[in-house]
């Protein structure tokens, strides 16, 4: 079976039964399944180890797991990571500081948005990885609360 | 006889993709300009000309008013054209335009000095007569005097930025506790964004609905309205769908809503293309809530219902021409919709979701318009707005606009970045969308607890995998694909 | 609610895709045929479900009747579709539609034979006090006959093959001597094409406008019409170029001309949407040229100027639901134009150009709509219609109409095969077109030597150089690309 | 040199100069050229040893011409080519029969228009390399005149 991860969620596809499907690429992206009379036009695209997928309206990352691979853990307990790409403009609180849940930690601006990172619960800061002026990438770990 | 003989367009993304179409077909060549991340955007291939102008911080680059000009003067450009966002409704830059002896395609400095900030704007119309939201417009910015101020005007209060626009810094604090921190973060944006950070308070009134009148004027006396657009769908005070005509109106309100924009333009002693954007409260009520001094980025819809070409007006206006249309030659016909497509995942609190368009196919079809700024391949960077594109339908009626645009969004392929085109679908979707029953608090009431995205359907994973498959397969055989498979080696394209 | 639970589209190309087009944003579930090299085709993907109807020769797959309905049974499809051309007029198929439970969507099968073939409906018409070009439509159809009622009509006659459309198998003959050479070819095509040989002979009048009048009748006594087209630009009796309104017509000849095409219509007992065709004299007279008893290519002139969707309206006329429409509220707003793009060469005497197309790219912009039935990677191959594409521009006035046509053109990248786009944009620019002084000689008499192809300049040339050489470079590097340059690699696809 | 074939033309390019161009590619087949501040977006793909340029609203069709390659004689006396793909549904003439300047010898149908193949000059006819129902290539000899 073919593990790919879609957000947190784990799910299988036989590769046999790809295998077997009526599919063919009309141009770059684009392809189309055929099922007896139905047909659907898709598109997909790989994008290194994940690849994307429109189907039927909608659009889809998914992550090709390799053989024994796990799902990474992408939450350790108490570290609260950089939810997109951005430069960060404020850091509210420094380590060994307490924070209240919902309170705001630091700031990260993209689009010009701001999108604050805030206490998921009332804990003590144990270390802020981050300073004015960062650009951080998704996923880079920002705040580790105790 | 073109107006002008080469136009510089100060902007970026779909709008100034879409200033150079129309300059293209009014056959006037165009000079595009471009920080370090927009060196291969899609609005750079749209121009005859493109000037590097310095590195992706706008305020370096697409907020440079000396190197703005300066690429006008070296490229021979008589007129530049602001878009929106940006520079637009900057007094200041269109002093400096015209100082360079260029023509600024918008309205004189003045006017944007008057009606650009909030507060200035409030204070004039409620001179002239046109009623305002209750609400603090002074000149004493302290923040105890501001906190006072909202007290007094009563929770919920919205803060406003007085310069700048797009729903930026804009938020509703709901009570005294609230508003120090949010009163910090408003100014930290506005400031980032516009560059001052003078506030202006109004009384929340909830379930308003949010309608605007395009004008026009020519500074030769005529004042004109194009009609309203309805744009009550809002995500963080920033507009989503628009339409036009709203659904929210009857004949009588439409009368008397014209004539207070067109008396609004007068008085800000308008000139080109403007909105009036008004406050339309449950009880039939209008509020004048400001006046952008320029083009909206939903001037699409009012296009599709008059069938007038926004740009061209401007540019002739510009010119100094007279506008030699009438009141009366200016109808609508049917109904017209704007879907905004941003880069923002609806699942997870509208997060910027940045990254290459691996793929990107607009919809098409009778009645369907696209304006894009993106092109598969194109880099959807942190530094600027993250609208990606308008999808805009066209039909005899509201019923068969929005039969168009559900068709056309299931249609809209976007793959790389995460976008709110799911969103945009169940706004469509649902049944009080589609009975007009619009308000700011529209997305608030019915989609807040919309995140709850449905993994892919087995088929289609089992599909996606044989696409793979047969990509790999063909890319592992022999070098040049068949003649009977061409795209094969194509289905692996990677982008690393 | 839907009126047919799905649709079988019996047609191909740009029309099969349209009509799909408004199915889908009316809810309607679609079925595509296909014949072998058509499998992979662009009206294939827009459908819901397809089936395999034969091989390439259309009279074994798109004009075989048993075929389609046997597909539209297998796949629960309550009503068929026939777009333009193949079986879209044949009385036969509508009967054997019907006969088998389906809808036809179109006018029944009395209409389209009394209507189908020019010699009824001439002799009809003229029985209806419409008049008709004069000519012979006589049952004896021995080449002598027809030779000697040619001489009495006059030199030069126009020869028509009774059954079909679009230019096949018509001719100018301009002597006797040529006449049985002429006659002979016609009847050969009349017979590949149509199934047919009957002749009809017309005087042919030369400088005369192509102007013609859409109509929509019920079949619950209304019948409309839905203003006129003017298609005077024909490349062999075929049209290139068609506009609405047309600028050749006056007011009270509009109102003559509504007035016979209604008259018409309602003596062919006429239901669904049709046209009628009228040849305009330069003195200023009608003549009832033919009716076409389906939707023509051109109809999105007409979407264009009155806002309707003919395809909804014709599913709506189908199911048998009345029009709501009063006539006074069918107004066209501004100018539209269609340019048809063949893949024709018009520097080698318009020979057909087929072969893959490698790449292609509609014009996008406000006011164009572009109704394709090809992508990059299509096959364009010898069995069908040489039509590619029609690009549709609409503007306030002709004036602007004609500016957005000419930057779509120019926008217009068709790779692979040799189109007719060149000539296309000769016609746009001649100033005769400009001042609509137009006429069906109009390739003759303007630009009968038009073909003086340039060859490309030489910075183009050292431009395409260079691309070709950074593909090289980048498909002689190492195997995936960089994230800087991701394209390089597809720069260099290979089509063998 | 680079060597070019536009239709019965040839043209030269000068590889160094391409070389020097500021060329990029930005999408399948789409290409951008910039020279100081001016700016053009074109398109080229390459066809086997041909390739299609798409250039300020024209389109080109251009083969490159190898090292002593001549361009080919298209039109060897007396030969009649097949303009364009089909089938044949006509031959009027055999081989000894004479034909006049203008007349018809044999009809090529595609795409359900008839082209016919005319005698150039007055001429006796050598050879019929065509019969009906025949389906020939562009440039394949149909007919061949003494």
């Amino acid at each position: 079976m073919i593990r790919l991860l879609w957000g947190e969620t784990e799910l299988e596809v036989d590769p046999r039964a790809a295998a077997s499907l009526d599919v063919r690429p009309l141009g770059p992206g684009t392809f189309v399944l055929r099922r007896g009379d139905a047909i659907e036009t898709f598109h997909c695209v790989r994008d290194g180890d994940a690849f994307h997928l429109f189907w039927r309206g909608a659009a889809y990352r998914l992550e090709e797991l390799g053989e024994g691979h796990r799902a990474a853990q992408r939450h350790a307990t108490g570290a609260l990571e950089a939810p997109m790409p951005g430069k960060v403009i404020a850091v509210r609180k420094a380590a060994g500081e307490l924070v209240v849940k919902g309170e705001e930690i630091l700031i990260v601006e993209a689009m010009k948005m701001e999108n604050a990172i805030r206490a998921p619960r009332d804990a003590r800061v144990k270390r802020i990885a981050a300073r004015v002026g960062d650009m951080v990438a998704p996923g880079a770990v920002l705040v580790e609360l105790e | 006889m073109s107006p002008f003989r080469k136009i510089l367009i100060a902007n970026r993304g779909e709008i100034a993709v879409r200033v150079a179409r129309t300059c293209r077909a009014m056959g006037i060549p165009t000079v595009a300009v471009f920080s370090e991340v927009d060196r291969e955007a899609l609005h750079v291939r749209e121009a005859d000309e493109a000037v590097a102008i310095g590195p992706a911080e706008a305020r370096h680059s697409y907020l440079n008013i000396a190197t703005l000009i300066a690429a006008a003067q070296r490229t021979g450009a008589m007129a530049i054209h602001p878009g929106y966002g940006f520079l637009s409704q900057n007094a200041d830059f269109a002093d400096a335009v015209a100082a360079a002896g260029l023509t600024f395609i918008g309205p004189p400095g003045p006017v944007h000095h008057a009606m650009g900030d909030k507060q200035g704007a409030r204070r004039l119309m409620a001179a002239a007569g046109v009623s305002v939201v209750p609400g603090y417009d002074g000149d004493d910015q302290q923040d105890s005097t501001l906190a006072a101020e909202a007290a007094r005007i009563g929770w919920p209060v919205m803060l406003k930025p007085s310069r700048g626009g797009g729903g930026k810094g804009m938020r509703v604090v709901r009570s005294a506790a609230e508003f120090a921190a949010a009163l910090a973060q408003s100014r930290r944006e506005s400031t980032a964004a516009f560059g001052g950070d003078v506030m202006v308070l109004e009384r929340f009134v909830a379930r308003t609905r949010h309608v605007e009148v395009q004008v026009l004027a020519d500074g030769h006396g005529t004042t004109l309205h194009l009609h309203e657009r309805e744009c009550s769908i809002q995500r963080r005070h920033q507009k989503v769908i628009e339409e036009s005509p709203s659904p929210g109106l009857d004949a009588a309100q439409r009368v008397t809503l014209y004539a207070a924009a067109v008396a609004a333009a007068r008085a800000a002693h308008y000139v080109n293309a403007g909105t009036v954007e008004f406050l339309l409260d449950p009880e039939g009520r209008f509020y004048f809530l400001e006046m952008n001094t320029r083009l909206q980025v939903e001037h699409a819809v009012t296009e599709a219902v008059t069938g007038l070409d926004l740009v061209r007006l401007q540019i002739q206006v510009a010119a100094g021409k007279p506008v030699v249309l009438r009141q009366e030659e200016i109808v609508t016909r049917g109904h017209a919709l704007e879907c905004r497509v941003y880069a923002e995942d609806p699942d997870h609190d509208d997060l910027p979701s940045p990254g290459r368009i691996l793929f990107f196919a607009p919809p098409e079809g009778p009645g369907i318009r696209t304006d894009s700024g993106i092109a598969t391949g194109s880099e959807v960077t942190v530094d600027y707005d993250p609208m990606l594109a308008k999808v805009v339908t066209w039909g005899r009626d509201r019923t068969e606009s929005i039969e168009r645009m559900r068709a056309a969004l299931a249609r809209t392929a976007v793959l790389g970045v995460v976008t709110n085109l799911s969103r945009l679908q169940a706004i469509l979707a649902h049944p009080a969308f589609g009975r007009g029953e619009l308000h700011t608090g529209f997305l608030d009431e019915h989609l807040a607890d919309f995140s709850r995205p449905q993994p892919p359907p087995p088929e289609a994973l089992t599909a996606a995998i044989a696409a793979l498959q047969r990509s790999r397969l063909s890319s592992k055989g022999p070098g040049a694909p068949t003649a009977a498979d061409p795209w094969a080696s194509l289905g692996a394209w990677r982008l690393a």
